[in-house]
């Protein structure tokens, strides 16, 4: 785009490479410093640093197993949920190593949303949304009624359900089930949102409706949302991160990655002159 | 819930109609500064010219943004084609505006006195005619699009007119041919801007009936068949 | 060109002979599903015919009576039944749980590996050995037999039933429910308990009927363990009388009262059953599960 | 505002506080009763080891081919026993194997759903049935048809195999494998019908859409989920193998190897059942125990073969369930 | 577009809609009169007439439920195999009712791809593509081998498994899974071809693959394909068909769909602006 | 296996190709006329714009169809953009060399024999202009596009001169105002369709760097930051 855009750009974001391990001093509300993650004797992950944003909403592509749910799942210490994984380097959110913090805290403080919806299929949809809650411990039932709206609300869901609190969450159509998660990752309110191709399974309509959604929700979070949709990750995100093969090619405006991308491999993939 | 595309949209029309408005006082001023003899006036159109063409700048990257970004379909990506080809031809008709402006300084320079002949009446119909595209495409309203069309004719004799009378006045006084240089210019530019506001016209028909009338498309393509 | 031979060699004769073939299979099915249903329903229809004489108030109520004297019925083998598989079940059921937990969400290992194996050796071993093995572990060091040793017996049968129908059916909760639960910041006991545990419940409670229902109808194993007993238990230690011993037991004797009794307990032992794996379905039946 | 309600201090509590300790005694727990699981195995084979040392060494290998049960001489050989068990398990799953598969079929492909689920639910109340009920069933209906229709129908028409020879007893092999057979037939048929219905619908319609008749789709079901039906198997193997009181009330508890299906036999089990409590001396207990250990080793062995089985069977159906 | 352009669509395209009930006397290879297909109580398709011109790629859109894989089913009589499904009207293959024809050798002539790739497991790659004939009681190797190798140089997949054919189908990826899906409804030598989401389970990459594919056999074969992905009906389709609770709303060609819709309802779907 | 998108972008490609060959030919056929007083060629021109114009609809609809049916981003969509600007231009360049044509018949029809001047200059460097710009497209080559821009000024520079040789034409000969008058016709068009060629080769820039260089927008931004 024009030199005014770019120098924007560069001003704006830190075009961060795999490779590079300078920083600049600037405060990032993610930032990802030389991730390596393993499966066992896989590589998934070879070296990613990276620095989003508060407020923004990052898209992760790249072809399959490129590693971007593995990246995902890093940033919430899920990736060491799976047996036989391995990760090194750091991960901070606001400047503090989750690594060293405990694990269902750095979770509380970031949320994540899966491919498939999955509510909870014994709870009602008002035990979906007050599940983390109840689990640690939160009683008060004024309170908890409370935050079961607000997040409903949130997750653009209330108006659709507020008269069947009651009912099942599985229930609801697959788009509304996805809005669902989102209020329950909502409840035990996270700072950041991590989304793993949050609309994959759901239809263009609802489909839509979720990416208004984290339009809506960037004023209050930061979001991460890996996607196999490049329209996807162009319609939503302010910043795209191209990953390939365990690597991270290019990390840039949205903008100026759908528009002028700097490397090669990016051009081609999004292009669609790949493989 | 309004989408987030849409208000993209709305903002595209938004920044168009400033373009519009910018370049429509443009022309106003060169017009106002050739009738009053002012050259002030006219060298602040030749610098306001920056401003367009910047607008001009803006809303093509705006476009390719959106073409990028949001993959517009059916009326949504007639509308933006439309725009992006009203801007430019406002682009060009602050061009033009400009020209005029500096004919301005060159005729005041001049010494002569020359009569504006046609031109008053050209600068009045081409103004008009570009308010009245430029409110088809605001209100979305065809008529008033085709009101314009009807015009161009009149403004290409009068061209015509302003011609003939211009050297038939170099005929008779050669001292006057700076000026009447000048004042060909000027009726050719307001012709090109009644052109311009042609084409917005039949650009805004083409967004809202999604159907191409420049270059008089229609009757060719019937009398084709 | 080659594809149109092929397509001519699909001939309509070779046709026909495909729909004729596709019908006579689905009428033999059909006709198996009838042979084998006779024989089941003849079962149903002696218990019921044969047993149902025999069953009254005394049936229920009533000790049983001394050879040559008819009348009396199986109260203390109704009884007994009911202790013997509740002494079962409180050795089995956390054992079995528990287990199945640890094979479902840690028992990705070795040691796992080697639990599941011998939990299905032990499903398949018949049940007269798990018998012998509690007469050589119980009623030998005790010196005589008991219900101790009956409910041990049980125990052992139901345990790799409960283990691997739990262990399977926590496996079949998807992965998403767990990774969604830590994603909230749940700690992960409380995800295997209250997320996994809860959704799998129907089927870990019918893995539970399953090997309760089976415990229940289970002769060999108490044939040395618990023995039998004609009078009511006084205590745990002593004899007990069961249900399928006294079927076993009057089946095979020459008398008429005492066979029309073994029937008519065998009705009340299959009641039994259906009815406690009727009842904890309904009860344990999640309020969304009808979907 | 929200953010206060669970505050920092009360979420580093719960998380510090509970996980560590909460997750590290659970894990603990787990793994302690699974051990005992394993214990328990142990500890079985450890004391029929050792409470069949007597047996053990008095007749050593011979204990396993010689076909001599004598408690009044105290000679003790297994071999009919064991020989009983197998064929009579064998001859239980060959008559199951194909009126199971056929039930299946009728239930998961042909039956109307309104017809189905009743269906169903009378197989697998059939399950539930207790083995002693088949057994006087057994005594008192089958036997008795056995000797009057089966035996003499089949020695007529199929005499001329060594098999199908010899007086009808009605009590004997055939008898033995038939109640066997009507006792698997219930969980075999209900398992399988399972997996036929856990085809995924893709799977036959593909079939169908190609241009194949419903009984070409069954196929295709069949074969999709072969390692379901041969478990399934397996697991009616396991139960005819170590069933014992239905068949010690039908197989006319004689230790015999003879070629006819009609002769009494005698399996494991059975002995095990009807002389246990009569040993009168350690020799003869210690032979008792032997047999159950015998009866254990081929569950193992068994076992370790239908897990074999099925593995190789599934080396591709594991990808298919993946998919 | 230009009105050159929109005379040639109303020349090559019959804009049949719901309701009407006239036909041009113009062949077609697909005729669908006034279906209406049930599930029980259930009024799935609600007068469903088109025309689809042989070797030509017909896209069928619409919101979740319309109605479009029940339309797609109706023309092989798939819709029969569910239990409880009616029909009525008329669908005509070359001009003969394909209701009036046995079942099976109807799907003979119409193949389907379906959603989720869905190879037999049991089967070889090779036997997956010749299942088809060997039903059909082809058994000569020399022919059989012929066919397999030329329906999968069809689907684009011989260069990749010419060396493996002896292994398991659902050994590949879910994109040459697809494509060997597609093979198999080759092998048969159908005429037409209908593809329900064929590659909504697939990553970008091998989704363009798919497209592509697409493109080529359209030269062969008539296509219909039902998609969620709009950009996708406008990739690869000369037609599109839009649906709307049962009943076709618009049917025109896929220029004119994307570009300047006739119906108010088709434009606003696939402006996203539904809903 | 080449991709049908592909496919579609170079037939787009092919399209504009020949535009611009309709038009640069156009152009030539213009100024031949032109050096020879050839009023039939002339004619030729003036009708040949049909073909241009026709040209141009098409493919301003096969982009148009691209956008709505292909979603294409970075590079692609830099093409798309890139081809539809340049498409515009050459419309206009052939609308000029109308012009010219238009100018030569006049110029044949007045009796007056007069000198072209700068004219012949002017018209090398133009259509060269031209060409290099078109070349810059089709080889991808932006150094041959930056050789565009440098001549832009050469070019005004000379229009300047034209008019002021014109206007000494008349002052001393009054009946050569209509043949000076189209002179300077001439001279401006032919000034326009080098602007023309200079905004092509600024397309072609951006297509191939990602860059606007138009309005020297890159020196603009610099002086502001
Ligand atoms: N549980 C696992 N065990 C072993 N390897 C794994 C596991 N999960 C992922 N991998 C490997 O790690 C790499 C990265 O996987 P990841 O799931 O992050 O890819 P992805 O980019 O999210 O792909 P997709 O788009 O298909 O979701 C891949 O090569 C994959 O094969
Ligand atoms: N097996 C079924 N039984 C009952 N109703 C059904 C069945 N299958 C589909 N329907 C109903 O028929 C209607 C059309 O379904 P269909 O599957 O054709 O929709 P679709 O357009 O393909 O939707 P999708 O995009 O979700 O695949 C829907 O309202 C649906 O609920
Ligand atoms: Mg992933
Ligand atoms: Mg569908
Ligand atoms: O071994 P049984 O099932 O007959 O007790």
């Amino acid at each position: 785009m024009t030199e005014e855009l770019m120098t924007e750009v560069r001003q704006k974001t830190e075009v961060v490479d795999g490779s590079s391990d300078e920083h600049s001093q600037k405060s990032a509300k993610i930032e990802a410093e030389n991730v390596h993650a393993y499966f066992g004797p896989v590589h998934a992950l070879q070296g990613i640093s990276l620095k989003i944003h508060a407020n923004s909403v990052v898209a992760i592509i790249g072809p399959s197993g490129c590693g971007k749910s593995t990246f995902l799942r890093s940033i919430n210490r899920m990736h060491e949920v799976i047996p036989g994984s391995r990760i090194t380097g750091k991960i901070l959110l606001d400047g503090a190593d989750v690594y060293s913090m405990d694990a269902v805290f750095v979770r509380r403080q970031i949320g994540m949303v899966f491919q498939k919806p999955n509510p909870f299929p014994t709870m009602s949809i008002y035990d979906n949304v007050a599940a983390g809650l109840k689990m640690n411990g939160v009683r008060n039932r004024k309170t908890l009624d409370e935050i079961v709206e607000q997040s409903l609300q949130k997750a653009a869901l209330w108006g659709e359900v507020k008269d069947s609190l009651s009912k099942s969450g599985v229930s609801l159509s697959g788009g509304q089930q996805q809005r669902l998660c989102i209020a329950r990752a909502l409840a035990v309110n996270p700072e950041v949102l991590l989304m793993d191709e949050p609309a994959s399974a759901l239809d263009p309509i609802s489909t839509a409706k979720i990416e208004e959604l984290i339009y809506e929700l960037k004023k209050s979070y930061t979001i991460v949302i890996v996607t196999h949709n490049m329209q996807q990750a162009a319609r939503v995100s302010d910043e795209t991160a191209f990953f390939y093969i365990g690597e991270l090619i290019e990390f840039d405006e949205t903008k100026k990655i759908f528009t002028a991308p700097t490397k090669k491999q990016t051009e081609d993939y999004i292009t669609g002159r790949f493989g | 819930m309004e989408r987030r595309f849409e208000r993209e949209l709305e903002s595209l029309k938004t920044s168009l109609v400033k373009m519009g408005s910018v370049v429509e006082q443009n022309l106003e001023q060169a017009i106002q500064a050739l009738m009053n003899d002012d050259a002030q006036l006219a060298k602040k159109v030749v610098e306001g010219d920056e401003r367009v063409n910047s607008l001009e700048i803006e809303i093509d990257n705006a476009i390719i943004d959106l073409l990028a970004l949001q993959q517009p379909v059916a009326s949504d990506l007639r509308l933006i084609i439309a725009v992006q080809k009203i801007n430019n031809d406002l682009e060009r008709i602050g061009d033009h505006a400009v020209n005029i402006a500096e004919s301005v300084v060159d005729l005041v320079k001049t010494t002569g006195e020359e009569p504006l002949m046609e031109i008053p009446k050209m600068a009045e119909i081409t103004t008009r005619m570009l308010r009245h595209a430029l409110d088809g495409f605001i209100l979305l309203d065809p008529k008033l699009a085709k009101t314009v069309l009807e015009r161009d004719d009149e403004i290409d004799e009068l061209n015509r007119i302003m011609t003939r009378k211009v050297v038939e006045l170099i005929k008779s006084d050669k001292e006057s041919i700076e000026g009447g240089l000048q004042l060909i210019r000027i009726s050719r530019n307001l012709e090109r801007v009644a052109d311009l506001a042609t084409n917005i016209a039949e650009d805004v028909i083409f967004h809202i009936q999604a159907r191409v009338v420049k270059h008089h498309a229609e009757k060719r393509q019937e009398a084709k068949s | 060109m080659v594809m149109q031979r092929a397509d001519n060699s699909g001939s309509s004769l070779r046709f026909y002979w495909r729909k004729a073939v596709s019908v006579t299979m689905y009428v033999l099915s059909g006709l198996s599903a009838l042979v084998a249903i006779i024989p089941l329903v003849l079962i149903f229809y002696y218990t019921l015919s044969l047993g149902l004489s025999a069953i009254n108030v005394d049936f229920f109520t009533q000790l049983p009576k001394p050879v040559g004297e008819s009348g009396g019925g199986l109260a203390n083998a109704i009884v007994g039944t009911l202790v013997l598989v509740g002494l079962g079940s409180c050795i089995s059921l956390p054992v079995g749980i528990m287990a199945g937990i640890y094979l479902s969400e840690f028992g990705n290992n070795a040691f796992g590996m080697a639990v599941r194996f011998l939990t299905d050796v032990l499903n398949g071993v018949p049940s007269i050995v798990t018998g012998v093995v509690a007469y050589t572990m119980i009623v030998i060091p005790m010196g005589h037999f008991s219900a101790y040793a009956g409910g041990v017996a049980l125990a052992i049968l139901m345990i790799p039933t409960i283990t691997r129908t739990t262990e399977e059916m926590l496996k079949i909760v998807p992965q998403s429910y767990r990774e969604a639960a830590l994603a909230l910041g749940i700690s992960h006991w409380k995800t295997s308990l209250r997320i996994v545990v809860r959704t799998a419940l129907g089927g870990v409670i019918t893995g539970i009927m399953l090997a309760v229902a089976r415990a229940a109808g289970e002769t060999a194993p108490l044939l040395f363990t618990a023995l039998n007993n004609r009078f009511w238990h006084t205590s745990l230690d002593q004899p007990i009388a069961s249900l399928t011993v006294f079927i076993y037991n009057y089946g095979v004797s020459p008398f008429d009262d005492w066979i029309a009794q073994a029937w008519a307990g065998a009705l009340v032992l299959m009641l039994m059953i259906l009815v406690l794996s009727v009842a904890v379905r309904v009860a344990t039946r999640s309020r969304f599960e009808e979907r | 505002m929200l953010s206060h309600v669970i505050n920092e201090s009360q979420l580093a509590k719960a998380s510090t506080g509970g996980r560590n300790v909460g997750d590290l005694v659970f894990k603990n727990l787990a793994m302690f009763f699974a051990a005992m699981i394993l214990v328990l195995i142990i500890v079985m084979v450890v004391e029929m080891w050792n409470s069949s040392a007597l047996s053990r060494e008095k007749f050593g290998l011979s204990f396993l081919t010689q076909s001599i049960w004598d408690p009044v001489q105290e000679e003790y050989g297994a071999l009919p026993f064991i020989y009983g068990t197998l064929v009579s398990s064998a001859l239980a799953l060959i008559i199951a194997l194909p009126l199971s598969l056929g039930i299946a079929i009728f239930l998961s492909e042909i039956t109307p759903p309104w017809l189905e689920r009743p269906l169903s639910f009378f197989v697998e109340l059939l399950a539930g049935i207790p083995s002693i009920v088949y057994g006087i069933w057994g005594f008192f209906v089958l036997v008795p048809w056995i000797r009057s229709d089966a035996e003499p129908l089949l020695s007529s028409s199929l005499g001329f195999i060594p098999l199908f020879r010899g007086a009808p007893y009605g009590i004997g092999m055939l008898a033995a494998g038939m109640i066997l057979s009507i006792m698997v037939l219930p969980i075999v048929s209900s398992i399988s019908r399972d997996v036929l219905k856990a085809v995924p619908r893709a799977q036959k319609e593909a079939a169908l859409a190609l241009g194949s008749t419903r009984w070409e789709a069954t196929k295709i079901a069949l074969s999709y989920s072969r390692s379901g039906i041969i478990g399934a198997l397996i697991l009616g193997l396991g139960r005819a193998l170590g069933e014992t009181m239905a068949v010690t009330m039908v197989i006319g508890n004689r230790p015999t190897i003879s070629a006819s299906l009609f002769e009494p036999g005698y399996t494991m089990a059975s002995v095990l059942a009807n002389e246990f409590t009569e040993a009168t001396t350690q020799t003869y207990l210690s032979a008792l125990i032997e047999i159950a250990l015998v009866l254990f080793v081929i569950t193992i062995i068994v076992n370790s073969f239908a897990r074999l089985l099925v593995w190789s069977v599934t080396k591709h159906g594991d990808a298919a369930s993946r998919q």
